[in-house]
């Protein structure tokens, strides 16, 4: 692993095998997490991250547990990269009350404090101005931290994505923008949202460094992840990345996909992250395939604990429903 | 000649036989066109009546409401879609600021026909940032006209209404609704009437009053009290601005007793609205305070069992109409 | 000791003095530095507290309220100002979908102490985009509160309670407020509660229900009505979310009549919850219907006559109460 | 003056005085507005345009009836330069039935459908979505007309700035976007708003052509506006134009104007588009003192017949308060 400072990766074997398990452990969830789906246990909208997983995973490796996350409602991946206990972020798939949300978000909203991991937002930008502020709090506080904020490519054309970014340009705020290009906003292309589909030119336009990256290469992410974070810590101010990436599934679990060729979707999945990162770790003899077999074992029996362990947890009893919409009078004054 | 068809279908129906019927008309909104809506109602219709009628847009809700009632300025006769009212918020500075006050604030110079369709509701299980019920905001505001189809016949026939128009109609269309069935009569007018409300179960006992998601619940509720032998008669709004007091009175002089229904939040529902009315046009008629059946005050959650406990139910209507009756 | 000052002072006080006592505190808003506020609330501050505690942003509404949002989660006490309640539109999305869900939606984990501050009203002319009343809508969101001063004492007092409130706070200040001049007790505690309502006159023939900038109109009627030998009762509302059901309901339950004055477009208004509300906790105490004095269904017109009508004055106030007498 | 087509400036002595008459006109009726906000016959809100001239006066020339315009709340200028009568603009000042909008508008709302004049327009950034919404009505009925939607560089910091750039590139809309920079957004300086200063920059990020202009000269308005009309009335989708100005006067009459230096201002008053254009004018020989001087008179004449047909016109009664909420049952169908 790198030590702080050092923009470099570092790709010795312990290190080759995080970034391997915590790939494959986002997979292994969400294939399972379908399947959940499929026997109703999950419900409501359910949006996979499946192809994708190179770019929280890389871009987790750069943030301490000091850092701040805001993501999207296709979360699922940056909690678990995170560090959310599978258990729990299965737990608030279910929507029971040991869940990282006590189960009253769900798939699109998980949550959790002692990882500063702010969600789950299921209001396309909703999270971008959120991470401005969580930014300028650090600034106005001299926390040297980093606000990490995941959105997708279709969020880019909403108000709050420009007003966001011009906001935190101006007040040279530390937040690192992530843009997870995945070609798609549901059934719209990238072409038919973005009259400029470079990302990096958007973000200069705003005086804010820029980086394409791509996003389906688990090491050049995190590379650049560590280049931007150091950035920003040195006080450059607001940094962006376009995460070239690609969803291998369906937008949620209600699409049809009429809107993409089959071709094109298997020719992304030639490029699988998991399926790169490996041969090229085994080729470089980094690792062996008995290592990967092994993590693979203790992957299935880790996304199956969380099964076990969501499908044995209470749900939050009615009674409660009205609690912490307000702040109880007990806890006020400790916030 | 009637026939059975689904809500989504009613919509579809209605969206494609405008776009037939009126060159201006034409469909925008976030994945109206290769995704076929999110809800799946404008399915197909690209490839009849091609991009430039069947637009999709970016996430810009602002922009493209905005544009919308634009286009509508310019001769056009837009139907925007947003795909659910949660994301309308982000697009009501537009409707409420240019759409509502421009005939007005112009000496009525300019009328503004647009038609903006949404989603709204609860009862997906997609927590609280995809169940909100902000019907009762936009009712709140003049120059716009608020719809709430709840029926197939609705669906299908009050969007060619809209768009014949002048003003700016805001086309509510429940999430629970769209797979719904309900009959259809071709042989007759497919339009519907914009406004009035419209009595979809007669009875003497108590007025039940709601509208959109909620109807079917209202009538579930006085099947089940007319077994108990309790007269519902239950009202549809359709028309949440402007409300059809008429009826409402009429019905409650009747009755002497209301409940309404309304998945909105309590404090500030439409319900107030139509109590407050009630109120106002019934008072001496009443036999028992206007009762109120609402969502509770809590962002909707996601579990089953929360969002239920959350949300109208058919024991809580029944409760509050034996309360209503003193039963 | 006693002082007397105007509202605008009160709350440049209040603001100073939060400003002062708690580091985490700062201002931000549009103009509310260099410029020293729309309404002048923040003059001087700037000097005092620097560039970074009194702070100047953007036309960009939903990205500061988010950002002060996005602050509050992250330590800070921000207090931010948008401009009036017409461009709180463009924010809403923020107020609604994440600072009011937070805490909720994540099972508790966070609090949002962030307090929101906007103008609103009309009565000065400015015309059909600049003259809304939204505190309804702001009334109906759980999971945040609402306030409205409507006294130099409540002005210069609820602001510190709101900062020390865990949960967002908004806080409405009437346009035609901010150069009325009141009393201001420096001896006692100057913090006033952010709910209950007062009773600002007491009166045993009619309860008038009130809020904001309509207070003073309210009052000045309540005089007129005395020197015909009528009672008024006069409650100012305070806080809008949550309503202060028992002081209104006590009020009914010893004058048997209301009458509720609110600047808001009359259907959907907050007088309709707050006439829906005593329809529901005090029914059978009344003698006579709620009546409603509310704004006329129009976008506000700027000619001054034009306004005058729109809006709820002194006249409407006594026919109203007239009516509800029987006199 | 110019032919259709033809992008030059014919600058002979029948267009030399027809810009310079309109400069001044607007100049004349806007210091006498403010005469009469004094005298409390105007009320509100009222924002002076006074020292920005040459910006609704140069692009209007561009301009056929046929072409739409949206302006702002600071849009007297923009109103008088399209053509509006200044009797009815000044009524509507006042308030008056005779007013452009019935005087319910006032000073912040002037709009004239005769005119294609859609405000007027209070709501920061809201006139863009509906400039491109007519812009897409032209389009889609093959009409070859040009929106021109004017805005503060302020605006620019909203969302719907955002939004409405994209979508008019995108979708190749026949709009001109002009952003009037007079430096200040009420007293906000541009510097605190904008993360970048330069317009074009934005204006490029959604690959919209874009020029810099000095709005202080009302020929290089005209002829930049010429360029970019013509290239829209070519097909080349929307064009920017960003044109540096300044306001001599406060924000509007309640503004203290603590944000900027006398000497700044002073600065820029030496630049003053209608002293500069007349001395110009006169050097060269194209017209002379007596001409100007014949102009002063007619604009003075034009001011205040414009103020006493102001002042004898009617208020609207109180019984009409709520007609024309919604479109009167009669006049339906024929929108
Ligand atoms: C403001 C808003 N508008 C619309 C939606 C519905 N919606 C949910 S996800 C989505 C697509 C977002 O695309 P993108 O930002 O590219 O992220 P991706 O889903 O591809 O990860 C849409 C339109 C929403 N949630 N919020
Ligand atoms: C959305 C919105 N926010 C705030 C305001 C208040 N306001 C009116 S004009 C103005 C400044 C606008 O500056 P700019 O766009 O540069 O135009 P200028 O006034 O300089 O012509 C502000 C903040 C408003 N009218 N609308
Ligand atoms: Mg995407
Ligand atoms: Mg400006």
């Amino acid at each position: 692993m790198s030590a702080a400072g050092d923009t470099r990766v570092h790709l010795d074997r312990e290190h080759a095998l995080k970034l391997l398990r915590q790939m494959k452990l986002i997979r292994r969830f969400e294939e399972r997490s379908a399947e959940l789906y499929g026997e109703q246990k999950i419900r409501g909208f359910l949006h996979l991250y499946i192809g994708e997983e190179a770019n929280a995973v890389g871009v987790m490796q750069a943030l301490t547990p000091e850092d701040a996350i805001v993501a999207t409602y296709r979360e699922h991946g940056h909690a678990l990269a995170r560090g959310l206990p599978a258990t729990e972020v299965m737990a608030e798939m279910y929507g029971k009350a040991s869940g990282s949300s006590r189960g009253r978000g769900g798939s699109m909203h998980i949550f959790d404090a002692g990882q500063r991991f702010y969600g789950g937002n299921a209001i396309v930008g909703g999270g971008l101005p959120l991470a401005v502020g969580l930014a300028l709090a650090d600034q106005m506080q001299q926390r040297n931290r980093v606000t990490c904020c995941f959105f997708g490519e279709g969020a880019a054309a909403e108000g709050e994505f420009h007003e966001s970014l011009n906001l935190a340009s101006l007040w040279k705020l530390p937040v690192l923008f992530v843009c997870e290009n995945n070609r798609y906003a549901m059934g719209t292309a990238l072409e038919r949202s973005e009259s400029e589909t470079d990302f990096c030119r958007h973000a200069t336009s705003y005086r804010i460094p820029a980086e394409a990256v791509d996003g389906m290469d688990v090491v050049a992410v995190e590379s650049a992840a560590r280049r931007a974070v150091q950035a920003i810590r040195n006080g450059g101010g607001p940094q962006f990345l376009e995460n070239r990436t690609y969803r291998f599934r369906a937008h949620s679990m209600f699409d049809a996909e009429l809107y993409r060729e089959k071709a094109e979707v298997e020719m992304w999945k030639e490029r699988c992250p998991i399926r790169r990162f490996h041969s090229w770790l085994i080729a470089a003899g980094v690792v062996h395939e008995v290592d990967v077999a092994a993590l693979d074992r203790d992957i299935e029996g880790e996304v199956e604990a969380a099964v076990a362990f969501a499908e044995a947890a209470p749900w939050e009893p009615e009674a409660d429903l009205l609690t912490d919409v307000m702040t109880p009078a007990a806890t006020r004054g400790v916030a | 000649m009637s026939r059975r068809i689904t809500y989504r279908e009613a919509i579809r129906e209605a969206l494609q036989e405008a776009l037939r019927r009126d060159p201006r008309v034409f469909l925008m909104g976030e994945d109206v066109g290769r995704y076929g809506g999110a809800y799946g109602c404008s399915k197909g219709l690209l490839t009849e009546f091609g991009e430039a009628r069947i637009r999709d847009t970016p996430l810009s809700e602002a922009g493209f409401t905005g544009a919308g009632i634009g286009a509508a300025l310019g001769g056009m006769r837009p139907i925007v879609e947003i795909m659910t009212v949660n994301f309308s918020l982000l697009a009501l500075d537009q409707i409420v600021n240019t759409a509502a006050t421009l005939r007005h604030m112009s000496g009525g110079q300019f009328s503004v026909p647009v038609v903006i369709r949404m989603a709204t509701g609860a009862g997906r299980q997609l927590a609280a940032q995809h169940s909100h019920s902000f019907e009762n905001w936009y009712a709140h505001v003049p120059g716009i006209k608020v719809v709430a189809p709840a029926t197939v016949a609705d669906a299908r026939g009050m969007l060619w209404t809209a768009l014949e128009d002048p003003d700016p109609v805001i086309i509510f269309e429940h999430a629970t609704l769209y797979n719904d069935e309900g009959e259809i009569e071709d042989s007759g007018p497919l339009a519907q009437p914009l406004e009035g409300a419209a009595i979809r179960r007669a009875g003497s006992d108590v007025s039940l009053i709601t509208y959109g998601g909620s109807l079917k619940k209202v009538l579930a509720a006085a099947d089940e009290l007319a077994r108990e032998g309790i007269a519902c008669e239950v009202i549809d709004l359709r028309s949440l601005r402007p409300l059809d007091d008429k009826t409402i009175a009429a019905s409650v002089a009747r009755t002497h007793r209301a409940v309404i229904v309304d998945e909105g939040w309590r404090s500030g529902s439409l319900a107030a609205e139509i109590s407050a009315r009630i109120m106002e046009t019934a008072f001496f008629d009443l036999d028992w305070p206007v009762e109120r059946v609402c969502s509770a005050e809590v962002p909707i959650p996601y579990p089953r069992h929360l969002e239920i406990a959350a949300t109208p139910q058919v024991p809580n209507i029944i409760a509050a109409v034996k309360r209503a009756l003193r039963r």
